[in-house]
């Protein structure tokens, strides 16, 4: 079956009807506020998830969005701009799903830089961090345009990071995990230690405005209002749309072949012409320009920046966001963001238990399916396309 | 006369297709018994069903006597099946010395042990030169020295040998074949996976051929070289 | 006639080890060279110092007029040095198509904005590419030609070996290097390789080709000179007949008759 | 500087750096059977502490009194238990991810880290606090000037060194330690040498997890207290003094968790008025240390070759 | 049936000072348990608990959640003052009156002017004034400060290096900073004893307050431990056993036990079996409920109605004494409690013998 699969293009239709029973699953899930029914509801989605892998119907699905990607790519959008409408008044709702986008935008960056070159960062929030401290400090000190300061956020991001490059380059595999490693706890603590940027205390970060149009303010339309969250929600949407975009044409190019071949056999790559350092770097700065650009929006959503916010341990967890969803795959990245950073939020009932359920869920995940949730597909450089 | 190693309708898979289509072949206690057949027929999976690497899916793997279709790997070995596997496999951050001491694992005597060792360092002095070097760092060829010593490390009654002679000069070839026959004639009975056609059914006792997972055609060297479509395919 | 690949007294030491002992060796191009030996006595390392991955410690290669002896590994592949590895060396993840693209790396285009915004472009260059590495697996083995976005990890030795010298000629270089390309092959499957391997240089005569191997027939077969190693030296050089009959020859590598 | 401060900080530097090596070690050790990194090592050290500790109170609770008896029933059982989890994770943990992607080995005991630390927290008795753990070895000391000399410290750098030189002995000089290394070069090459593969895992886990608990009960014995939390920090630094002493060398091991407490110290002194920023110094030189010696201070051979 | 209402509470429930939070969670519990009790209330009360792991980020998501759910009324909030400092321009943003239990920093009701933002609690500008005069009246010359790097640690360093300097009797000798996790402070603690004060300062809380202490013993250094705060907590006395005796510690308001609520609060506390103690805040937070439980009963489950009365809040009973909120919302408790520890409890140190001469804490003249 899979093997006609490939002289056919495949069916479009499990593809959509997966966004629909996924975008409606989503929504009941970050309605529901009482205990039993959110427990209720994560069981059946596991099960349902575990019986259609049992039953094939997940291939089905997978197919379609290999073969289809642009269409369900816009279907997407769509079950996206729907949860956001459904939720258009919940100001929570939508700050989560707004953090949601924005961690996805900076997992895609390192997913560039991880699941593509091999270069492993386990300093991604500090990279973010650096994002967000750029927005603040500049928002206050500067008129610059807000649309600049989400740039500038992304460029010190590299820049900043452009420090580690020596060791980066030098060292591979668990060496290189160490460097970033210390840069992380090192970040942090210097933000703890030195007051410049507030201390342990961290900063404010004002509202985003573009062209006069405040982004902290509710919105009205026509009788209608809209939490002022919505503003964030929609420009992180077009964030996350356009580095989606970025990443897959880089995967879907002789770059991504680079990346991947440089990452599976460094000598084999350098005997046909790779430079294997250049394209390291290209990876690892546009890796990090991409989560400072996440870390610069987050800065003006949430309001606030401190160094708690960017410890080891949030480094972490934007790894193994990486590592659930399936390496080098942005799809199952962007559904695993949604697990890691939904469920804990609502296990909140279950308060101080929960982050050993969440712990144990992850386990679980990790034995049932190893490879990821999405593993990545072979290259396809069109979808579709035939000879 | 049943045979040290009775195989009978083995199938095995991978992920999905059956490699092994029901094979059943025998081997008699103190041959050479030799496996030809082309590239992908399946030699290699037979020889990794036999060690339970990979378990025969259905079928039945009867050593001297004992069933050892879904034993563990090591247990197959304390049957007494040793190997030497395809593609070398050394351990390439051990030593020589090392490498070799692995391959000793199940025989507790630490002097035995040494005393193999030396037998081996006479064969392939190469080694001997070496026997600090790291594997991983030696020739192709060096390589496959290793391997074969190391499986002659642990004196087992069924050696299987997968391609030994991949990568060795012409000079060490025949001299790899006289290894094997010395080996036999200690009372090893050996199973021979090779592409080296002409020198294999030279030192063999009988042959058998697989083709898409199953034995096509099995016979005495003599009868296989008769034989069209064995001519066809390695004499060209 | 001057040589295109040239080597003057190389010599590679590892630790104690000395792979190469001041080896001289010359290529002239068109020429099929047989580089032969015993285990040991520094083929591989001989490609590996022509092909920039070692630096030779003494002596220097000269490529087509230029010295390469200092120079990286991907500088000379884009001088037009091309090789297969003696172990092989495919991605196993990606794909046939992409593992032969890896070869084909001085012909793509490698800009950012040509990669990600011109996309039109792209396509464009990847059609083109698609068919001629379409139309090298069809030389080697038809039945791949169907499989071109199957990851490799799936397919056997044999197919591996073929994939990785299309990976080698790809890019059409001016010398190739093969590492016992027909290891672990049956006589046929050697033969037919090596029919293969003739047929392309066939349609581009000026193809240079050094060959490691230890299959005397295929050597005897195929090369117009053979070039004897032993301990890192050369001790034999001419036509395979001539060599086969030095009696150093035989007793280092061959065994005597 | 006073001579004896100057001792004072060797022996303090001494005492944090075998701290260090213990636990980098079993990171080695980890390395060195799967080639995974065990990210709940520290955890399980924290694991351990706690259960010496309930032993403690076990036995005292039941009329013990002999400090010698009670240490040594205390090691056994929480040597013995992490002995027992080591298993119990490598068999249902890490061997089930085997041909996954090395990493997610990463993510799951990180994971797991984080299960067994909730675990302590909400289920030992108020187990979120730091807790007393009692003082078993004998106190005497000496005041030399500025150095004050303990028994306790001595012993117990005797112990770890004893320790550590086993399991250096244990790798390098036994079969068990060739299987360990073989299997982790390449698992089913073993398993064709005779070599009981499984087995292989669940006993370096049962060492390397003992190893932890070793560990623990030495920080509590050391610094009379332990707490939910002391594994968290001592994992990465483990980690990290392993990484920059060079995996797969236990003496890299050593090297880099000397080397990190000796970094600590150092920065303390050497920034007396900016203490805050020692472990920014501390960090610092580690990346130094790595862009110099990309694969760290002991390096690995080279094994592999085109 | 009476109208149900729902009022929230946040404090760290995870982390490695959970267990504050969870005395604090308890004891906002109780306030609403004996109030759902009391046949006379006019509402129900059901408490929403959201953890804010001590981590501002997460602090502002959960803030956001509760502020932005109408039916939530208001709330008691924060212990970690870096959460606490994140969250008052969200809770400014949506309207949304709370009542700070725990978290101590001057900035959270200082720095603006939120009619939403109140604090029961005092600020650690208060008891570190009681601190230094303390100790400057003991006598004491010398001084080491160990304070550690979070906004606690610092701010307490900040206001009682100022504090002391005011008095201008003792001097500092050294002031070091230290990570919250780190577990080992001899090299710290070998310069502290090169510097030989009579007294070590420690800002900053109960875990890492127990490491010090004991490593201090370890070292024989003799110096008194004077702690703030962050180390009156039975986990302080539970995890140091002997060594705790002598410990200064200071803290806002009455202690507990001495108020006749006090008493009430802590038998209520205990024949709830919680199986965590209250903690040092636990009171605070329980006032904070109840005052958030009296207002609403005062003027109804309406945001506005209970901001306008809480702006109003003088001379208030309740179990941490009287209230009185400035014009900034700040609780202006006057009194600050003073602790020694002695025989393994927190004895005010007006009534120890410490004070009486009865008993003498090293270099005490
Ligand atoms: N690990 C594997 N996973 C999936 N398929 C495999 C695997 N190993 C071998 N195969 C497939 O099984 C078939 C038989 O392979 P096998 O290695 O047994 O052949 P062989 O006769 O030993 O060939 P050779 O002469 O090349 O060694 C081939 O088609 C191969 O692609
Ligand atoms: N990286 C290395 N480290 C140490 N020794 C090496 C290294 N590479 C090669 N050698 C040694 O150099 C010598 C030459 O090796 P080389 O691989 O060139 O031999 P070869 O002629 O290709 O042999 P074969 O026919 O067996 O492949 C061998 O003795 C080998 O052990
Ligand atoms: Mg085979
Ligand atoms: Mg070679």
């Amino acid at each position: 079956m899979a093997g006609d699969a490939k002289t056919s293009r495949a069916a479009v239709w499990p593809g959509i009807i997966a966004l629909a029973i996924a975008a409606g699953y989503l929504i009941a899930l970050l309605a529901v506020e009482k205990q039993s029914l959110i427990i209720a509801l994560l069981a059946v989605g596991i099960i349902v998830v575990i019986a259609a892998a049992w039953f094939g119907l997940l291939d089905g699905v997978s197919h379609a969005f290999s073969d289809h990607e642009d269409a369900l790519g816009g279907f997407a959008i769509l079950a996206l701009l729907a949860v956001g409408a459904f939720f258009h008044e919940d100001h929570f709702v939508l700050l989560l799903v707004t953090t949601v986008l924005l961690y996805s935008v900076a997992t895609l960056g390192l997913n560039i830089q991880f699941g593509y070159a091999g270069v492993l960062n386990f300093a991604g929030a500090s990279f973010f961090g650096i994002g967000a401290y750029t927005s603040a400090v500049l928002n206050a000190h500067t008129a610059l345009p807000h649309l600049i300061v989400l740039l500038i956020g992304g460029l010190l991001a590299a820049l900043i990071g452009s420090l580690l490059l020596l060791p980066v380059l030098r060292t591979r595999g668990h060496y290189a995990a160490v460097v970033t490693i210390a840069f992380a706890l090192l970040f942090k603590t210097f933000l703890e230690v030195n007051d410049v940027l507030g201390g342990p205390q961290g900063m404010q970060v004002k509202g985003m405005t573009i062209l006069g149009w405040s982004f902290n303010d509710n919105i009205e339309i026509g009788g209608i209002s809209l939490s002022f969250y919505m503003n964030y929600f929609m420009i992180s949407l077009l964030l996350l749309i356009g580095a989606f975009v970025v990443v897959r044409r880089l995967e879907r190019s002789w770059i991504g072949l680079n990346l991947d071949a440089l990452r599976l056999d460094e000598t084999a790559a350098s005997c046909f012409g790779l430079d294997v350092v250049r394209w390291k770097i290209t990876a690892f700065l546009i890796g990090n320009f991409l989560i400072g650009v996440a870390g610069a929006m987050f800065g003006m959503v949430g309001s606030f920046v401190a160094p708690n916010n960017y410890t080891f341990a949030d480094s972490l967890i934007l790894v193994s966001i990486l590592l659930l969803g399936g390496i080098g795959n942005p799809w199952g990245l962007i559904v695993a963001t949604f697990i890691v950073v939904v469920v804990p939020e609502k296990l909140q009932t279950i308060q101080e238990y929960r982050f050993l359920l969440y712990a144990l869920l992850v386990i679980g995940v990790l034995l049932f399916r190893p490879e990821g949730l999405l593993p990545r597909p072979v290259r396809r450089y069109f979808p579709g396309w035939q000879p | 006369m049943a045979g040290m190693l009775e195989i009978d309708g083995v199938y095995t898979a991978y992920d999905k297709a059956d490699v092994l289509q029901g094979v059943s072949l025998s081997v008699q206690p103190g041959s050479i018994a030799c496996l030809l057949g082309s590239n992908g027929s399946g030699k290699t999976t037979l020889v990794r069903s036999i060690l339970g690497l990979t378990p025969a899916r259905a079928g039945r793997i009867v050593f001297n006597g004992t069933d050892i279709t879904r034993l563990a790997t090591h247990k197959v070995v304390a049957a007494g099946i040793a190997c030497i596997p395809e593609g070398r496999k050394v351990f390439p951050k051990l030593t020589v010395e090392e490498n070799l001491r692995v391959g000793a694992y199940q025989e507790p005597s630490d002097k035995i042990t040494q005393s193999r060792m030396a037998d081996i360092f006479r064969t392939f002095p190469r080694l001997a030169e070496r026997r600090t070097q790291l594997a991983g760092t030696m020739s192709g060829g060096e390589q496959a020295m290793v391997s074969i010593g190391r499986g002659l490390m642990c004196a087992p009654k069924l050696l299987l040998i997968d391609e030994p002679s991949l990568g060795l000069s012409p000079l060490l070839v025949k001299e790899n074949f006289n290894i094997i026959r010395q080996i036999n004639e200690r009372g090893i009975t050996v199973l021979l996976v090779e592409q080296n056609v002409h020198q294999t059914l030279a030192i063999s006792h009988f042959g058998f051929v697989l083709s898409k997972g199953r034995v096509a055609t099995s016979g005495t060297p003599s009868e296989l070289a008769d034989r069209s479509e064995v001519r066809d395919a390695y004499f060209g | 006639m001057t040589a295109l690949l040239e080597a003057r007294g190389v010599v590679k030491r590892f630790g104690g080890v000395v792979a190469l002992d001041g080896l001289d060796l010359a290529v002239t191009a068109g020429e099929i060279i047989g580089l032969i030996g015993p285990n040991g006595s520094g083929k591989t390392t001989f490609f590996n110092v022509a092909t920039g991955i070692y630096a030779a410690n003494a002596g220097n290669v000269m490529f087509d007029g230029a010295d390469i002896t200092r120079v990286p590994a991907r500088a000379i592949y884009r001088a037009g040095v091309s090789r297969t590895f003696q172990r092989s060396r495919l991605s196993l993840p990606l794909s046939i198509f992409d593992n032969i693209m890896i070869g084909n790396h001085k012909r793509l285009n490698q800009g950012l904005w040509f990669n990600l915004v011109k996309r039109g472009d792209f396509k464009r260059e990847f059609e083109a590419s698609y068919h001629a590495a379409r139309a090298l697996v069809e030389v080697f083995e038809p039945a791949l030609a169907g499989r071109m976005f199957e990851p490799v990890a799936g397919l056997p030795m044999i197919d591996r070996r073929r994939i990785e010298i299309c990976r080698a000629l790809i890019s059409e270089p001016k010398l190739l290097l093969l590492d016992e390309p027909s290891a672990g092959m049956t006589h046929d499957e050697t033969a037919e390789l090596m029919n293969d391997i003739l047929l392309v240089r066939e349609r581009k005569k000026d193809l240079t080709i050094i060959i490691v191997e230890h299959e005397m027939g295929v050597i005897e077969r195929i090369t117009n000179r053979c070039v004897v190693l032993n301990f890192g030296r050369k001790i034999a050089e001419g036509p395979y007949r001539d060599v086969a009959a030095d009696a150093q020859v035989q007793e280092a590598y061959l065994g005597v008759a | 500087m006073d001579v004896g401060l100057f001792a004072q900080y060797v022996m303090n530097g001494l005492m944090l750096g075998m701290m260090y090596a213990l636990v980098a070690v079993g990171f080695t050790l980890f390395f060195g059977v799967l080639d995974i990194i065990k990210f709940s090592h520290g955890d399980v050290l924290t694991v351990g502490a706690f259960v010496a500790l309930a032993t403690f109170a076990g036995l005292h609770a039941a009329g013990f009194n002999s400090q010698l008896l009670d240490l040594v029933i205390m090691l056994a059982v929480a040597t013995l238990a992490m002995a027992a989890l080591g298993m119990l994770i490598a068999r249902y943990l890490v061997m089930p991810l085997r041909s996954a992607p090395a990493l997610n080995t990463l993510l799951i005991t990180l994971m797991l880290g984080t299960v067994l630390r909730e675990a302590v927290r909400l289920f030992y008795p108020q187990g979120a606090n730091p807790k007393p753990f009692p003082a078993l070895l004998p106190q005497n000391s000496i005041d030399l000037g500025s150095l004050n000399l303990r028994l306790d410290n001595a012993l117990m750098l005797a112990a770890g060194a004893a320790v550590i030189v086993g399991l250096q002995y244990l790798l390098n000089r036994t079969k068990l330690g060739l299987a360990i290394r073989a299997v982790a070069q390449d698992e089913e090459t073993a398993r064709t040498m005779g070599v009981n593969f499984t087995a292989i895992v669940l006993v370096t886990f049962a060492i390397g997890s003992g190893l932890a608990a070793f560990a623990g009960v030495m920080n509590g014995l050391y610094y009379n207290e332990i707490n939910f939390g002391i594994g968290l920090y001592l994992g990465v630094i483990g980690f990290s003094a392993a990484i920059i002493g060079g995996l797969g060398s236990i003496y890299g091991a050593i090297l880099g968790g000397f080397l990190f407490a000796g970094l600590q110290t150092v920065g303390t002194v050497l920034l007396p008025f900016a203490s805050a920023y020692k472990d920014v110094f501390a960090f610092a030189v580690v990346i130094a240390i790595m862009a110099w010696r990309p694969t760290g201070l002991i390096q690995e051979k080279i094994s592999e070759r085109v | 049936a009476k109208d149900k209402v729902k009022v929230g509470f946040i404090g760290p429930l995870t982390g490695g000072v959970s267990v504050n939070g969870i005395g604090g969670r308890n004891s906002a519990d109780l306030a609403v348990k004996l109030r759902n009790a009391d046949a006379k209330a006019k509402y129900e009360y059901e408490l929403v608990v959201l953890d804010d792991e001590c981590k501002p980020n997460v602090a502002v998501q959960v803030a956001t959640k509760m502020a932005a759910d109408k039916d939530i009324i208001a709330a008691a909030t924060h212990y970690c003052s870096a959460t606490a400092i994140a969250t008052v321009d969200t809770y400014h943003k949506f309207g949304f009156p709370v009542i700070i239990w725990g978290a101590v920093l001057p900035d959270i009701t200082y720095r603006n002017k939120y009619a939403e933002i109140h604090r029961v609690n005092g600020t650690m500008i208060n008891q570190n004034d009681a601190n230094a005069e303390l100790v400057s009246k003991l006598g004491y010359k010398t001084v080491a400060v160990i304070h550690d790097t979070t906004d606690y640690g610092k701010g307490h360093n900040e206001y009682f290096s100022k504090a002391l300097a005011k008095i201008g009797k003792a001097k500092i000798v050294g002031t070091f900073g230290v990570t919250a996790e780190q577990q080992d402070f001899t090299a710290e603690l070998t310069q502290i004893k090169a510097l030989n004060p009579e007294v070590i300062y420690f800002g900053g809380l109960t875990p890492i307050g127990v490491r010090i202490r004991l490593q201090m013993d370890k070292l024989g250094i003799k110096a008194v431990f004077d702690g703030t705060s962050g180390i009156v907590s039975d986990a302080y006395i539970q995890g140091l056993g002997p060594l705790a005796e002598g410990s200064l510690a200071f803290r806002e308001g009455a202690p507990t036990e001495k108020l006749p609520g006090g008493k009430f609060f802590m038998e209520k506390y205990n024949a709830q079996k919680y199986d965590n103690p209250p903690e040092a805040y636990g009171a605070f937070a329980y006032a904070a409920m109840d005052m958030i439980l009296n207002t609403i009963e005062k003027v109804g489950p309406d945001r506005k109605k209970v901001i306008a009365d809480l702006g109003n809040v003088k001379d208030r009973d309740s179990i941490v004494g009287k209230i009185t909120f400035d014009d900034h919302g700040q609780n202006t408790v006057a009194v600050i409690t003073k602790y020694v520890i002695q025989d393994g409890k927190f004895v005010e140190w007006d009534d120890s013998e410490y004070a009486s001469g009865k008993r003498k804490l090293p270099g005490q003249k």
